[in-house]
Parts: C-alpha cells; structure tokens; sequence
C-alpha cells in the first residue's frame, strides 16, 4: 500500500530523502512503545486480578492455597515484565517509562500485598528488583556466537522509586479493604496489625510530604482517609470487645459466650 | 436526487432522534414515581410494627409492579430495538433502583437472591440483549448492591423490633453475596465503588451478630425460631 | 445455578466487551493508516503539474479504497452489529475522513456531490442503520463539510496553475452545497461548527471569482475551455 | 397507584396530613415549571429555525418573501409567549423565570434579526414587549361572568432587560454569520452596513461592561470576535475594491469589467 | 432612539437592580449574624449541663427572634414586593437557616414539627406569596431537613447525657418526617440532595435505639418515662 | 528613553524579584522539611505505644522549633519588610502547618488552646505587622482548625489505647472552639470551608463520647481519672 | 484570656479588614466606569468617520483622566500604604484597563510609547513603590500589551476608512515593540500569555501591509503623504 | 530494613534528583536567553530593510551560537547521561526553539532544509542516543514546523519589500517538507498537533503565490530571477 503512495512524492527530493529516514526511526520507536503499552496492560490485569484473589483470604479457612495460587500468578506477571526488560535491552528505560509505568505500580501494588499477607512486612524495592532479574539461557536471537554474554544471559528490570511509592500508595486501599473485610468476617487481630502497618506507612508518606512526584502528593488525601477508616474499624472493635468481660458475668448465657470466646472468632 | 431533496430527506432524520429522547424521559419519570411508591410500601418493614405483615408488604409491592411491566412495555416501543445503547443512559438508573426493589422483595419473601432472569420477569424485560429490551448486567449487579445495604439497615432495626434470629440469617446470605462479588474482576469504577460499599454493609451485620453472641441472644432465638 | 456459578457467568460479560473494544481499536488505526495514503495521492492535485493527470491520480486513490473495504468488512464482524452505537465513537473520525476523500475523488471525476448512497459503496458500508454497519448521518454531512474547504484550496491552485474555469464551477458547486446546508436545522454542536467554516470557503471562492472577473479573466477560459 | 401507598402511611399523623398539603403545593409548582420549560423550548426551536430561514436573504434575489415567511413564524412564536403569559397570570414571573428565560433570549434573537433586516435598526425593549400584548376575548375558563376584567381582556409578557441584552449579544454571532454569507454571494454593502451596526452594539455592550449580569460580560468575547470577523471582512472588500480602477484601465477586458460594474453586483 | 440611547436606558436598569441587591445584602447579614447568636444559644444542649434548662434556652432563643423580626421587616422595604424572586438567592440561605432554627426551638418546647404558618409567624413574614414577603416552601422544607440533622446529633447526646428515651422519640419523629418526605415528588436539586441525607440521620438515629435496645436501656426508660 | 532602553530598565525590576521570590521559596522548602519532621515526631501519639511519652515527644518537637525559628529569621531577611503581602502565598501554607504543630504541641502538653502570640513566639515571629513579618490572622485560624481535625483523630485512637478519659476532654475543648468560631464573621473563602468541616469533627467525637458513655466506660474512668 | 474573648478580639481584626475592602471595592468600581467611559470616546476611532477627528476625541479622554485622578487620589487613602499588595488583586485589572488607554491617548496624539513615568502622571499615582500607589510594572507592561492588540484592529480599520499610511506606521511601532518584549525574562504567566498574544497581533498587521503594498497601495500613499 | 528506614532511603532518592533538576533548570535559563537573542537577530529579516544583508544577520545568529554551545556543553555534566529522557521535559522546549532558529538560519543560507546532523552540529551534541546528549528526533521535527510558520510570514513579508521570488520558492519548499510529513505515522500529541498548524502555512503561503500570479507578478520575477 506505501508503494502507491510514494509513487505521487518526488523521491530525487532530498527533503523526503530525509524524511523516509524519520519515517523508519519514528516507526520503530512508535512500535515500541505500542508493544510496551500492551505488555504493561497485561501487567495490570494480571496483576489486579492477583489484588481480587488475595482479598479472598479473609473469607476462607485455608488461605495457604490462595497465596500459593497468587504466587503463580505473579510469576506470570514477572515472565511478562521479563518480556519489557527485553525491549528496553539497550534502550534508555526512561523514554519508554510511560508506556509501562501504570503496569509496573499496579505489579508493586500486588507483589506487596503478597508480601504484607504473609510476612506481615512492607517488602522494600530491592527485594521487589531481586525478583526481577531475568535468564536467558541462549542467544541466539541476535548474532550466531555468544558474542553479547558469555554464558546464560542475565537481564534486570529496575523499579523506580517513584514507581514503587506509587505503588505502596494504592497498596493502602487493599490494606484498608482488607481491614473491613477482616471485620466482617469476624477477625480480631488482623484490623490491629493493619492499623499500625497502615500507620507506618502514612508517616512514612507524610515524612517524604510534597517532596515526591506530585502523583504521589495526590494520593496522600486518599490514603489519610483509607487510614481513617481502619483507625475507625479498630476503635470499634475495642469499644466493642470492652463489653465482653462485663456482658459475660451480667448475662444468663455465660457459658455459650465462654465457648464462643475460647473459639478464637465470632459468628 | 437534487441536493435539496437530499438535504431535506436528511433533515427528518435529525429530528426524529430528539423526540424519541422526549418520548423516552416521560416514560422513564412514570416509572420512578412508580418505584417510588413500591419503596414506600417496603420502607415499613424497618419499623417495630412492619415485621408481622411482611408477606402482605410485598404482596401490595408486587401489585404495584404491573404499573412498571405496562410502562416497560411503552418504553420498548419508543426506540429502534437495536439501540438501545444509544439511549441506555436515560433508564439505567430507574432500572438500577427497580432491580433493588425486585432483589428486596425476593429476599423478603424467601430469603434468597433473586437471579436476572426473576427480575427480568418481574420488570417484563428480557435477559438476553438479542431478544430485545434487556436488563443489562452491571445494571442487575447495582441493584443487588443497594438491597444489601438495605439488608444491613434490617438486621439493625430487626433487633429493636426484637427478631434475633434475622440478624444472623441476613449475614449468612450477605456473605455468599460478598464471596460472589468477589469473584468479578470489575474494572469498572461506579460499580467497584458501590461494591466497596458492601464490605461496610457485611462489618455492620457481623457487629450486629457480635452484639448478640455476646449476649447469647442469637443462639437463644436459633433454637426457638428454626424457621 | 448457584451464587458462584451466577457471578463467573457475569465476569464473562464483563471480559468480552473489552476484548472487542481491543479489536476495534486495531483496525481502526489501520484504516486510518490507509485514509493518510490516500489523502497524499490525491494532495498533489494542488500542485502546478499535478492538474494534469487527476483521472490518474483518482485511478490510484480509487484502488486504494480496495484495502480500505478489506479493513471495513473486519471492522463489522468485531461486535455485535446491533451495538453500533455502543462503540461508534471508536469509528466516528475515520469514517469522517473516509467520507471526505471518497466525496473528493468523485468530485475530481465527475464535479458532482457524493451521496451517501456512494460513499457507502466505496467503503462496502450500508446507508440503512438495519442493514447493518451504516454510515451515519452526520459523518456523513462532517465528511462533506471537510471536502468544501479542500475545494475552497484547490479553487486558489488553479489560478496559480493558469486554470481560470475551474473556479467558476468550484464556486457554482460550492453554493450549491450551502443552500443544500441551509435546509437543515442543525443543533449538533460539532457539525454546526464546521458548518459555519463553510461561510468562509464560499466567502474564499467568492474573492478568487471576484479577481478573476475584473480581469476578464474568468469569461474568457468560458469561451475557451466549455469542457 | 398512589392509593396503596398511602396505606401504608399513617394518615392520622399531623406530618403526614402537612406533607401532603405540601406534596399539592410542590407538584402544583413543578407542573407549570415543566409546562413552562416545555413552551420555551418550543419557542427556542421555532426561533431558531426563523433565524435559518433568515440567513437565505442572501442568497435569493425576492427577499421580502422570506421576510413575510419569517414574520408568520414568529406570530407563532409569540403566540406560544402568550402561553407563557397565561401561565404566569398572577404569578410572580421571577420564580419561573429560568424556565422560560432561553426561549424568551432566542426569540429576541430572532425578533431583532428580522427588524434589522427590515428596518437596519436595532429593535428596542419597548417595540419588542408592545408586541407581546395578548387579547383573551373570552374569559370562560374562570368564573362564569366578567368577573376578571370587564371586555375583552388583556395580557401582557414583559421581557427582562437582561434578556434583552443576552439576546441581542447572540444576535451579533448571527449578525457575523450574514456578514460572511453576503461577502460570500458578491453583495458589497451589506458587509459595511453590518459593520456600523455591529461596531455600534459593540460599544454600546463595552460601556455597560461587567456592571450587567454575568452572563453578559460571559458573552463580550465571543462579540469581540465577530466584529473582528465583519470588520477583516470589510477591510478585504475594500482592499479588493481598491484595485478595480486601475486594472480596468491596463487591462485588456476594459468593456467586459465595466459591463460587470453596471450590474452592480459580481458574478 | 439611537443604539446608544437604548443601552443608556438600559443600564439605567441594571444600574437600580445593583443597589437594590446591595442593600439587601447588608440586612441579610445582619441576619446572618443574628442567625449565628440564635445556634450559639441552641447548640448549648448537646452538652451534658444543656439538658436540664432547655426550656430557659428556648426562651433566649424566642428572644433573639425578635432582632431577626425587626430585619425582616426592613429586609421587606428593600425591593418591590412582586420580585420576591428575582433577588431570592440573597435570602434564601439565611431563611433556611433560620427555620432550621425555629424548628429547633420548637421542637424542644413540644416534640412537634413546626409548620409553615407558625415558622412565618416566628419571622413575621407571610406563608402565601400573594400576601407579601414570603416563606417559600423549598426553604421551609430545607430547614426542617437541617433540624432532623440536628436531631440526629441529638439523639447521640442524650444518650449520652444519660436520657435514653429521648433517642426513640426521635426516631419516630424522624420515621414520620421521611415518611412525609417520601410523598413529595422533589426536582429541584439542592432540596433533593438534603433530602439524601435524612437516610443518614434515619440510619444513625436507628443505631442508637439498636444499641440502647440491645442493652435493655431503651425498655427500661419507657416504663420509666411514660411522658 | 529608547523603547530598547525602556525595556532593558524594566528588565532589571523584573530579575530582581524574580531573585526574591527564588530566595524565599529556597528557605520555605527547608521549613516545609522541618514540618513535616516535626510532624513525624508528633504522629506517633496516635500509636498505642505513644500514648505513654507524650512529654517526651513534645519536647522534642520544640527542640525541632528550634530550627523553625533560625529559618523564620532567615525568611525576614530575603524581602522587604513592607511586601509581606506580595509574597504572602510562598509561606502561608507553610505558616499553616507550623501553626498546627505547635497548637498540637501545646494542647498536648496542658490541653489548652495556643494563642497567637505563643505561636508568634514558638515561630519567632511578630503578632503585630507593624513590627515585623508576622502570623496573619487568618493562617494563625487555619492552623488551629487543622488541630482541630487532628484531635478528632486522636479522639478516636485513644479509645483504641484504652485511654477513655480523653475523648470527653477533647470533646469539651473542641465545643469551646467551635463557640469562638461561631462569634466570627468570616467571609473568606478558604477559612470558611475548612471551618465548616470542624462540623464533622465536633459530630465525629461526640460519637465516641457516645460509644464510650453507652457502654458505661465514660463514667467508669471519671470516677477513675477525676483529673 | 478565655477562648471567648480570644475570640471577640479576633473578630475586631477580621471586621476592619472587610471594611477597608468594602471600601476599595467603591472606589475601584468608580474606576471602572470611567475606564469605559473612556473607552467608549476612544473606539469611535475605528468608526469610518472616526478618523477625522482624533485630536478632539483624545482631548475628551483626557478631560476623562480628571474623574480617574481624583478616584486614584481617594483610593491611596482607604487602606494602609505599606499594605499594597495585600489589595493588589482588587485594583489591578483597573490599573492595567488604565494604562491601555492612557497608552492608546498618547499613541493617538504622538504615535509614540507612552512611558510609565507618564501613565502614573496620567493617573496622579507613583512610579516607585516607596513613594506611595503607584503602578506596578507587570501591570504597566499588560496595558501595553491590550494597546497592541487595538493597533491590530486599527490598522485593519484605517485601510477600510481610507487611510493606507497608517497601517504602515502602525506595524513599525509594533515591531519595535515586540523587540523590547524580547528583551524580558518574563516567567509572570498572565503576562507571558498576554504577551504570546502580541506575535498574532505582528503577524497580522504585516499582512495588512502587505495586502497594500501587492496593490500598489502602500507607495501610492508614502509618496503622497510624506508625513 | 524497617518501615520508616525504607522511606528515609526513598528519600534520598528523592532529594538527589531534585538537585539535578534545580541544576539543569538553571542552564536551561540562559540557554533560552540566548535563543532570545538570536531570535531578535534573526527577526530583521522581516524588515524591508532587512531583506539587504541577510548574510551579515547569519553570521551574528551564528556567532551566538557559540555561547549555546557552551551552555549545551554544560548541561550534558548537569545528570547521569544515560537518564537522558528522565530529565528531557527540561531542555525539551528550548531545544526546539534552537533548533527552530538553526534551521531558520540554515533555510536563510541556502535555502535548504537543514539536517538532523547539522543542527546537533550547530549546537555541538549527538545525534544517535548512544553517543551521549542527542536531539530527539521529534525535537528536530518540532523545530522545523517552527521554521515553517517563520517562512509563511517571510513569503508575506518579501512580498511587502518587493521580493517576488521568494514566495514561491517557499512554497515549493512548504510543500516538499508538507509531503514530507505526510510519510510519517505521528502519533505523539504535542508534534501532530503542530503538524496540523502545517496545513495553514501551507495555505497560507499558497495565497500569496495566487496574490502575484493573478497580478502577473510572479512570472515576471521568474523570466527575471531565475536564480
Ligand atoms: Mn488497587
Ligand atoms: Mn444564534
């Protein structure tokens, strides 16, 4: 189809000449960043859809298998970051970082919900890059020898700082869904933890203030109220759980109370 | 044709869009007066002395709903079948607090979710978009969505009204329901907000059961009541 | 089917309209791509050498229009035809542009208005919303609209080509065109807008009849030329 | 229907007895609003199409025809404003203003364009209310006698000052609009009587300035711009005309271009 | 008369319109002012002390009124009687605010809903519009809505004050208004919005009778009270 | 004067300020940093553990002051003393936040509001703008209400660290302020809406009293406490 | 000092401020009717007859002037000298409406620049801040700007009243004026803005003259007029 | 690493990279101040008297370019060069404008397009991105449309000095680099978006070719020219 097209354009022109060359270099940039739009996308899926199954732990017993089956998935995530660290192979990570970086913060999002669920910590950037290092096994694609690496090829992906606050930000919202979750399903213990980690991180936000990026300053309104709600939660569970002792002697069904209070749960 | 005939011709076609949109917006107001007055006949059931006619409630509930079948049966005759996504915005709320009202009556009446197919019966709409006017998915979900948080405001007023075994019957299908939303990836935001929504409703009914556990209250009527 | 079943059923839904929006945006940049080439083939009309062989250059513009109906006749089967306009927007500016180079190839042919019936040929579309993917009516207009000012260019071409008829009958075409307009009662905003542009074109034509005739220009090429 | 749900409602409570004391009083008032609201927009409409069917004044050599056309739609348009002074017939015409306040802007629109093309002058508030003089022959639809008033009686419908001014600022857009069109069909002096006109109203909008109602000063760029369009228009025709003498002369088609002068008219 | 004639007659009007508005802004500051004294007054019985004279309050409050009647009264001098609406955004606020408060007052002395007529009689100003300046029923109704707020607030401090019978009575207060509410087919949207947001109160004020409820408090009062 | 020399005069006004404006908004960004340390240390009274140190953390966030005050020093001589409104914007957010900490600092310590020559002092600044750069008015309320909120905040958390008896004193303190704010007459935009939202605070912790009171544990530790 | 009379003397503060306002806005408001007055004299010059008679319509402006200087003499004397830009917003837009006709008055009269020196005679007001109001730069270089902007349509009008040589001139002052701006680190936004604006007004005065010069106009007119 | 050890290490992040930017902000300052000057100097040629030496007018442009050179040299040590695109926003704006003026002195010269490789030349940095600081290939692109704006004013203006030539080989040039942008697939909003101002210059340019074809004034230079 381009061939009819140049067929009008004076092609002695030294003008489109040079602008034949701008074509194929404009091309090419263009082509990838599409390619890194739609693998970022498919991070972000992935990555969310891994955020909806690790909700489901406060609802069942064994929630082992939920983590193990989210583990799964984000390795899936990892192969596909692998898959933007191929493409930024020589390139200046930053020109394409917009292509990839709504991806990169919904993947921090959930790898550290992952983390928090079963360590209970907030897992830092060099633990979430140790994981993002990537091996190629043969070269092949690129010259016959070995001529780029010697052996197995290693290649890393770097989140950005900004990327992993970012990230950690929207991380509060699970925590916070999380929490009322916990509530709901009768879990004492989990909204109090949630609180203090919660806490941290707000002061941790509030110490680093205006001087981040400012998507960053943005998010801090909807993190002070995530942080309200889970404060709240755990009030209320206190003011609650203060009648139990007195309730108890008071009440004629002491020894039901008794029993549902050695059962470690409610309901 | 001349370029005046063709302009002409294409006149009409322009004003005919606007007078289905004034056609539709009649309808679409008859039917929220009408949800209106369903939600009134529903709205006593919180109250102390509601509890006892339940069935009467939405017997008079379901009576008013062949006022919303025969203006549902207009609206279908107001636009082209096939475009409905064109005008989807003019009815999607009615639709939404209708589904509510359809999903409050079912659950008052045998404790269960009411499916899209009831409330398509219900509201004489179809399910599926190819055989014509449809009740439209996310639009189903919104409407289940505000009955649990009705469902939350009903097990607190069932308490005052002296009904302990409700509270816990409520918490039991409010968690089905929360395990079923969970299972969407909804990306879409109106709907994940009100969803966010739910897990309020489902901690409210669990502090409800908590309040009576404590005061072994809810055992207590599970053994009298076993309905 | 049980609160589980009911909501992976949903979540299906939910996928399959984004999977389609995916789709439909991928041809449409291919169609785009397409219009672009087609624009540079007809483009060179405007230049001194390039009056002389426009039959040639519609022959071109023309075959070109093949790649543009493959990509059309994918664009119908990525959704359900009768949700046109659930996802019209993805299709609107391209069709527009469509439309304005087949109106202009067939005014480089023939001097005479594209109608809608054409323009729908050239791009294997159909004319009737129920027949399937149609042309709709005010992209249609858009597309004319966008014409009127490539002519209002070529009108000023010409004379620097030493083409002093073509103004004349550019001008006669033109007002034509803005009677046509006329007619309508547009409330669109956007078409309106466009519309107005039109005022100018006419208005630019106008002045270039005007330098012609007090230079005797313009009658003379009549009796020459009476193509 | 809304029988049953009054059953449902303690009808023996005094709130219940005011609410629906007040349910008459509100809908009552929303009624005519809507009924109001619904006149209006006809008025807009059929005003508005008197403006398109205006703007052919240029381009068809018998205008008095149009004017006439026009002048029929716009009995029509006062007679709906008749309407509108029916229903505000005791009623304080300021509450349901915003009801029927576009309606009334669009026919004076329309009203001024139609004398402007008439009379070339800028109609004023009293000729434009002096038309909106209504006789009810027959007062049969309240009280049996004449008990209103004696005779045949009279109604009136007052447009605002602001709504003047609001509808004659449209009025220029319109005003640029014939402008173009004239240029455009070859007429050479309309364009320099609009451009009088126009540059008058224009000073006369910038000595009230941001003393009269938002809306107004809202709309004094939108004006300024279309003086700018009529006066580069008149410039354009001027410098144009500045060469016809002299090309006349040194060119070979002397007697064709003089022919062409006589007609008076281009074209 | 010349153009120029005619926009100097014409700021004439808007130059009389601008110092009427000015002057009605001064009293209705005042007003506001006055406003503002009257809540301090009022505010006082949601602390614990304020339970035991409320009926002192009230009295102050009826005092302070008095201030509010004389600037009513001017406020009425200010503009032509027939242009009630035409400068209705200036007071409408401050009347809210102030039926709000004579509500308050009311309600504390009798348990009752104030009705228009005795909220006008309070401001010494007129219930039907024919009669003069007027108390329009928008406003009357958004000030009761502010009141029911209020009373929400109330409930919480009763309790908290140690009388547990106030919250039930209410909650039946309150039950009634929303059901009165309910009748009304509102439009406009400011009222609409307050409207939305008696659910909260209902919700809140239903809490408060659950949680005395469920502790036997709410029992315990209401064989003592009896009132 | 050549236009040209006019200019390059003019020139040298305009670089001048600039260097103002970059002067100062270098010292603001350390004062920003010292706030939000200062913030940090106070935060954590809202940690369960922090209740105990309450002392000890106040005394660190006036050693913090310390800092404040070099640089509030350093402010005063980057402008001319008469165009403290000219640059106003740069510091009143900052202004603001020290504020706020310092009336939290001083609450903390003797549950009492900070007046504005306290705050003058901790800042090192004047009351008076006569005698110097000083706390307008306006920054010194906008400060106190971002305390305000902050309390309401530790309202709620004490109650999570068992500290019953505070609630009810931050709640008399905070009815205090709303009746000053109530005798002001404020117009300004900005400080008018954050004053509204100490409507929310007020109600928020009158809630906990509320809560607290219901379960009897008010009365429980003012028997306890009697501070 | 109790929170109540912190409070009261507050309330002193805020209430003084808002007089002096008050007041300011009197006087701006005055201001800014003479302002239009005076612009109403001056546009008459784009009228065709306007032309003529430019001297005497200048001399109306300055008798105009008198009414500003004595309204600048009162306003200096509503608020505190040194509290200049804390009210700045309220008399800089009339400040810079100001300047651009004492601009366009001394373009009239000598088709020169006016200086700042003169606009602040013109206005009886200072030019450095230290000896009381004056005017500030950035607003003394806006009213020069929107006097560009009404050369631009001068010179349009002037070729249609007749007069080729003025365009000319016009575009030579324009010209000068535009290297002078270059000369500017301007980082003010309003003013950048305004300034960006200024490349249009260039532009097309240079397409006026050359509109003349193609014809052969531009000649005509320097040989005869020769001024 | 505790919670609070991994934001103070965040933050260390986050303070360097302010201090870069604060760094390249301040290069980048003289760097358009330079591109200022350069600007005015090449700005004569508008000038009927500037159309005389514009070789001299070269030479100057190209003497400030030294000085950008040694800015440009700078601002390669300012940050870690392979973040290039980190910190691009930065230099962004002004390296288009150098790039503008580059090749506006280039065009002046020789009449020819300059290369992606004469300007980086010009302003001494890298044309491939691997080499170190390079000129972005959109920013090339950028400044050439500048260029084309400049030159559909220079057609206007030699026109007015009496330079008959010129315009048309502008226009073809115009119209070589229009074909040109036609080959690419621009998707990038802010360059698209310029490319489309193309289309006015192109138009433009092709009125005043029209403007001297009518008048015979074109073909006249041609036979005489011929360059
Ligand atoms: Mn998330
Ligand atoms: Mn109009």
């Amino acid at each position: 189809a381009g061939q009819k097209a140049d067929d009008c354009v004076n092609s002695d022109s030294p003008v489109i000449g040079a602008f034949k060359v701008f074509q194929r270099e404009l091309d090419t940039k263009h082509d990838k960043h599409e390619r890194l739009v739609k693998i970022s996308r498919d991070v972000t899926i992935e990555s969310k859809r891994t955020i909806f199954l690790l909700h489901r732990v406060t609802s069942v017993p064994d929630f082992e298998n939920i983590l193990n089956d989210a583990d799964v998935k984000l390795d899936g995530v990892r192969q596909k970051i692998g898959q933007i660290a191929e493409e930024l192979r020589g390139e200046d990570l930053h020109q394409f970082h917009r292509a990839f970086t709504p991806g990169i913060q919904e993947y921090v999002e959930a790898v550290s919900f992952h983390h928090f669920i079963r360590h209970r910590k907030l897992i830092s950037l060099e633990e979430i890059n140790a994981r993002l290092v990537f091996m190629k096994e043969d070269q092949t694609t690129k010259g016959g020898g070995e001529d780029v690496c010697a052996g197995p090829c290693v290649l890393t992906f770097q989140v950005t700082p900004t990327d992993y606050l970012l990230g950690v930000a929207d991380l509060t919202g699970e925590l916070m869904r999380m929490c009322i979750s916990s509530v709901g399903n009768g879990d004492m213990d989990t909204p109090f933890e949630l609180s203090g980690f919660l806490r941290e991180i707000h002061d941790g936000f509030s110490y680093i203030g205006n001087t981040g990026p400012y998507e960053v300053s943005k998010k801090l309104h909807t993190l002070r109220q995530s942080l309200g709600k889970v404060e709240d939660a755990c009030y209320a569970l206190r003011v609650r759980g203060s009648e139990i002792p007195k309730h108890m002697l008071a009440d004629v069904f002491t020894s039901r109370a008794a029993h549902l209070e050695t059962d470690d749960g409610i309901a | 044709m001349s370029v005046t005939e063709m302009f002409s011709y294409i006149q009409g076609f322009l004003s005919a869009e606007q007078d289905i949109r004034e056609d539709i917006r009649k309808v679409v107001q008859i039917l929220e007066q009408t949800a209106r007055e369903i939600l009134t006949v529903l709205q006593s059931v919180h109250q102390p002395s509601g509890f006892k006619d339940i069935p009467s409630k939405c017997q008079k509930a379901r009576e008013l709903f062949c006022t919303v079948r025969t203006k549902t049966g207009e609206l279908k005759t107001k636009f082209p079948a096939e475009q409905y996504y064109r005008y989807h915005e003019h009815w999607r709320f009615v639709l939404q607090r209708l589904t509510f009202l359809a999903a409050f009556v079912v659950y008052l009446e045998t404790e269960s979710l009411v499916t899209r197919e009831e409330v398509a019966k219900i509201l004489d709409i179809e399910v599926d978009r190819e055989k014509g006017f449809h009740l439209d998915i996310e639009d189903y979900l919104a409407g289940v969505l505000i009955m649990a948080s009705e469902l939350s405001r009903l097990a607190v007023n069932s308490v005052t009204s002296g009904d302990y075994g409700r509270p816990l019957r409520i918490s039991n299908f409010i968690n089905e329901l929360d395990s079923g939303f969970r299972l969407l990836n909804l990306k879409n935001d109106p709907l994940r907000k009100r969803y966010d929504g739910l897990k309020y409703d489902v901690k409210k009914i669990e502090e409800v059961v908590y309040d009576l556990s404590i005061r072994g209250l809810a055992k207590e009527q599970e053994t009298e009541g076993d309905k």
